[in-house]
């Protein structure tokens, strides 16, 4: 076997195997030189593997040699290769971005064991996304949901603890809940691996126990995901965590619960589960809806420039799940490159809140006036983000946005309402995105000097360059599109 | 006739040990207060343990699960004194009066 | 006769469950919480699971009661009694209890033999493991190579536990809360604990190492065997106090322990690879498979022991470095 | 083997029983170490619902011995799950308390009350 026939593997491995190493790099800096190296590693395998993908080629690899039901299965197919590329790519940005903010933020002899977690998140929820073993998917999420606390209790502010603490009781019942259903699957089917599972729960369909399943693991991984009624965890901890983690984590980490809660319903239990649809249209579609609309609500109202961001990622979840919700192929596809564009722009306003924390201690707006005299470049590169989280036309955000109204009126008769609930808050998303722009630009500064001061250029640069993708992805979205198109076309093919 | 003896020999010893084991519980329970009560509880450790085991070694006969019996039952007799102690010493430590005359029924954090 | 007392296990088990969450004493609690995890793994042992019955026994009856009570000695013992908010708890439990009953009625009975489980997949593993492997315990065969890809994931979720506890409380505490450090420290004043313990510790240890290297005859592995190594180091500890334990064990060996024990699996993975099999696929390592086999899961398998017992015992530290603190 | 019946359900009962006396243990209680003593309760009721299910008839330990012929061996996998999950439940619990000890530092409490009353 050549290298390239190992990818799927190796995209796990090498940042997993890393991480112990990285724990022993005490000198200054190395700890972070060595994850940043681990980290585009596997950005660049992911790249590979997308490629390979993009060629009609979709990879599978047996662990241990093992044929598929009996050993554990990896497989990377569009949808995995376009979260892959998130993921990963999440991972790499914020890791070249992260030294100077971490520095602030982490005591240098803490640094190893810090970048260490990191890689291991990284690992974790790659692992989850190239995984296609139920069990093996529980383990990794493990993985990535321990290494997402230990880097969120890095905050520096003892309002971390408690969030931290939430999230891990959350997370771990989310977590449970999701292997009472694998078992249950397990019991009536006597297979854990996911093209097995599907091909066996035919004859099982309608008994109690799948039924029942089906609930816990859409519950279970709604937790993970933070879909609406259950995202309290989230805005605590990531406006808790520290900059650059939030940056990391609001980019991939509910993502990727959210792939494997798409997984699950439209390839597990896909149209053969009585009521598929109404499961759906009954509990998915209005959570949505609900999602979007409070949150977005509550995001205008708040006060703290971090916590304003992260309570839209829950809108922007509920965003994801609406288009899935659909059981379409343009709502899929809608759903699908939502998660590649979000990634993009809300990664790109986190980075920019790393820049403007770099010299601002206190992040609530009407701390930040005057921010854009002293720090311009930062101010544009969290305006475009902004734009594109908003939907406006020329940057990535527009694609997704546009692909959902479109989704929405097809979808039926209620699709005019749909695209209501969509225009209304993205009208939210103006006001909350003017709040923070007014604050930066339009009011005087506090106290203090008013000289420009911009975050270090390793920083800012990174942060440029989301900043421009999110663009040049607005612009040319050919590749996303595409693996975007040929998920639903995968998913909903299994859904009719 | 031989086998039947030891069988016979081996449900007596299993039957006292029974025995000790439910003395050791009824004393636990009625016993007045704390010192008393783990007298009662140490008998369960030692001596029902030391008759069960023998019970059952007996019926194993010679073979490798009668070792590892004895085994088991060398450690359970040093552990469980050790552990008598090790509670008794605690108690004391921590105020408790080793004088009959008390009562303390309502030993506290008593998880009914 | 055994069903009778799997019975009053279970019966048991509740009730323990029930008082485990009624007492108010958080003391009270971790020791039942420890008789719980007791009663568990008896009733695992009676449902022929013996190499569970052994890591529960190891790991939740011993090392999670020791990581409890060393927290709680950082804490308070009292739970402060809440008022309100019980309808909505209630609520929501009695739904998903509910939901789980519902989901019985159409599951196979116990010990079914035509249940799917036993109808698919596990029989391949029975038939096949004398065959691949050449030795007779059919769970270490699928925990180590089968499926050793989940175990590798798990060496790394208790790595990450390990650096976790150390990055967290790596932060020195508050000043404020220093007070003069009990100098009596582990139970070197008791005379008959601490013979008896230092008569039991290298037998505790001797044990562990027949379980790690007996594992793929009878029941036991890496994990059963770096727990109970692992309670051998926190009984020295417990009786000659922390520091003498740390004197026989460093952290720095902990750590190395915990770090080479993860790099040692993944190696022998990268090792498969480079030898032209697929990623863990151990019957390249030798010029017969089968004793590639062995000699992948005899490696993996000390491995996941150095890393599983490093990580307890650095945990372990962790909190009761904490204790002499504060 | 009426009883074999009886008690097969009653497995899975009592499974049910545990998970909600831990997850009402998790919801209800302030306490963060109760809370965590509820969520182990809750993890090890998980347990007991797969080993549950790897019980065969006539079944015995999935060890093969030399030269017995037409045993019929209990399921190995569920097995080697839960001995997973055993060590994942462990982990997390280790994590939990480290955040608790900390939370009581720079709190001075491990009440949830008093924790949101402070900030």
């Amino acid at each position: 076997m050549d290298l390239t026939a190992h990818l799927p593997a190796l995209q796990v491995v090498v940042p997993m195997l890393s991480a112990p190493l990285v724990v022993l790099l005490q000198p200054r800096g190395l700890a972070w030189a060595g994850a940043t190296v681990a980290a585009l590693a596997s950005f660049a395998i992911a790249l590979a593997l997308t490629i390979a993908v993009l060629d009609g080629q979709p990879q599978v690899y047996a662990m241990g040699g093992w044929p598929a039901p009996y050993g554990i299965a990896l497989g990377v197919d569009a949808f995995s290769a376009l979260v892959l590329l998130v993921v990963t790519g999440a991972g790499a940005a914020s890791l070249l971005a992260a030294r100077p903010s971490i520095d602030q933020q982490i005591e240098q002899e803490r640094q190893p064991l810090f970048y260490s977690a990191w890689l291991l998140g990284l690992a974790g929820l790659v692992g989850i996304v190239v995984s296609a073993d139920a069990f093996n998917i529980f383990v990794f999420m493990e993985i990535s949901s321990l290494a997402s606390y230990i880097l969120i209790a890095g905050g520096p502010d003892r309002r971390a603890l408690p969030a931290v603490f939430k999230y891990l009781i959350m997370g771990t019942i989310g977590a449970t809940f999701y292997l009472i259903g694998v078992g249950l699957i397990y019991m009536m089917t006597g297979t854990l691996n996911l093209a097995d599972m599907e091909a066996r729960i035919g004859d099982v369909v309608d008994m109690n126990p799948i039924l029942v399943a089906a609930g816990f693991i859409t519950i279970g991984l709604a937790l993970k995901a933070a879909v609406f009624p259950l995202h309290v965890w989230l805005p605590n901890a990531y406006t808790q965590a520290p900059h650059m983690v939030t940056v990391f984590l609001a980019a991939c980490a509910t993502k990727v619960a959210l792939y494997v809660l798409i997984r699950f319903d439209y390839l597990v239990f896909q149209a053969k589960l009585a009521d598929h649809e109404a499961q759906f249209a009954l509990f998915a579609l209005p959570l949505a809806i609900l999602g979007i609309l409070v949150a977005s609500a509550v995001a205008m109202f708040e006060g703290n420039l971090k916590r304003l961001l992260a309570t839209s990622s829950v809108a922007q979840i509920g965003y994801i799940l609406l288009g899935a919700s659909f059981v379409s192929q343009a709502g899929l596809s809608a759903s699908v490159m939502h998660i590649f564009n979000h990634a993009l722009a809300k990664g790109g306003l986190f980075l920019a809140v790393a820049c403007l924390a770099y010299h601002y201690r206190d992040l609530r707006l009407d701390q930040l006036g005057g921010a854009a005299a002293r720090m311009p470049w930062t101010c544009a590169a969290l305006l475009v983000c902004g734009f594109s989280l908003i939907g406006i036309p020329g940057t990535a955000g527009f694609i997704s946005k546009w692909l959902l109204i479109s989704a929405a009126l097809e979808s039926g008769p209620w699709g005019w309402g749909l695209v209501a609930v969509i225009l209304v808050s993205s009208l939210m998303a103006v006001v909350y995105i003017w709040r923070i722009v007014e604050a930066l630009y339009f009011r005087a500064a506090v106290e203090g000097d008013s000289l420009p001061a911009e975050a270090p250029l390793q920083l800012l640069l990174v942060t440029w360059l989301v900043a421009l993708l999110n663009i040049v992805f607005g612009l040319f979205p050919g590749v996303p599109l595409e693996l975007a198109n040929s998920t639903a076309t995968l998913l909903a093919g299994f859904a009719s | 006739m031989i086998d039947i003896g030891l069988d016979i020999l081996s449900w007596i010893l299993l039957t006292l040990g029974g025995a000790c084991v439910l003395i050791g519980g009824i004393g636990g329970l009625r016993l007045p207060n704390f010192y008393t009560r783990i007298h009662a509880a140490s008998l369960t450790d030692t001596m029902a343990t030391l008759l069960i085991f023998a019970g059952m070694m007996l019926q194993a006969g010679l073979s490798l699960p009668t070792l590892k019996l004895l085994a088991i039952m060398l450690f359970l007799l040093l552990t469980g004194p050790t552990a008598t102690y090790a509670l008794a010493n605690a108690a004391l430590l921590s105020g408790l009066k080793p004088d009959a005359e008390t009562v303390t029924d309502n030993d506290k954090g008593h998880a009914g | 006769m055994i069903f009778v007392f799997a019975l009053f296990l279970l019966t048991l088990l509740v009730i323990t469950a029930l008082a485990i969450v009624h007492t108010e004493n958080l003391f009270v609690a971790v020791m039942l919480t420890s008789i719980f995890s007791l009663l568990m793994a008896a009733n695992f042992f009676i449902l022929d699971a013996a190499d569970v019955a052994l890591t529960e026994a190891a790991v939740g009856a011993g090392v999670t009661t020791v990581i409890f009570l060393s927290a709680l000695a950082l804490t308070g013992e009292r739970e402060k009694p809440r008022v309100g908010g019980r309808n909505i708890a209630l609520v929501t439990v009695g739904v998903l209890a509910l939901l789980i009953i519902y989901a019985t009625f159409d599951k196979p009975r116990l010990g079914d033999p035509n249940a799917p489980v036993h109808q698919h997949v596990a029989p391949w593993y029975l038939e096949k493991t004398p065959e691949y492997m050449g030795f007779p315990n059919v769970v270490t065969a699928v925990l180590s190579s089968f499926r050793g890809y989940d175990t590798l994931g798990e060496v790394f979720v208790v790595f990450a536990a390990c650096i976790g506890v150390l990055f967290i409380l790596g932060v020195r505490p508050p000043r404020e809360s220093l007070e003069p450090r009990d100098e009596s420290s582990g139970l070197r004043h008791h005379l008959i604990p601490q013979v008896v313990g230092r008569l039991l510790v290298p037998f505790i240890v001797l044990f562990g190492l027949y379980v790690q290297f007996h594992g793929e005859y009878g029941p036991g592995g890496g994990f059963q065997a770096g727990a109970i190594i692992a309670t051998g180091v926190i009984l020295y500890a417990l009786l000659e106090g922390e520091a003498e334990a740390l004197r026989a064990v460093p952290r720095s060996v902990l750590l190395g322990m915990v770090i080479g024990g993860a790099m040692l699996f993944g190696s022998v993975g990268v090792v498969c690879m480079l030898m032209g099999g697929a990623f863990l696929d151990y019957s390249v390592l030798a010029a017969d498979p089968v004793w590639g086999q062995q000699l992948g899961i005899l490696i993996i398998e000390a491995g996941v022991g150095m890393a599983v017992c490093g990580a307890l015992l650095s945990i372990f530290h962790a909190f009761a470095a904490r204790e002499s603190l504060s | 083997m009426k009883l074999l019946e009886l008690l097969g359900y009653f497995n899975y009962w009592v499974f049910a029983i545990i998970l909600t006396v831990g997850l009402y243990a998790v919801i209800r209680k302030t306490n963060l170490i109760k809370k965590l003593i509820g969520l182990s309760i809750f993890q090890s009721a998980v347990f007991l619902m797969y080993i549950t299910m790897d019980k065969v008839e006539g079944g015995t330990a999935p060890i093969i011995q030399a030269g017995v012929e037409n045993q019929i061996f209990s399921n190995p996998l569920p097995q080697v799950l839960i001995l997973t999950a055993i060590v994942v439940g462990v982990s997390t619990l280790a994590l939990g308390l480290a955040i608790v000890v900390r939370i009581n530092e720079s709190y001075g409490t491990i009440e949830e009350r008093e924790i949101l009353d402070a900030d």
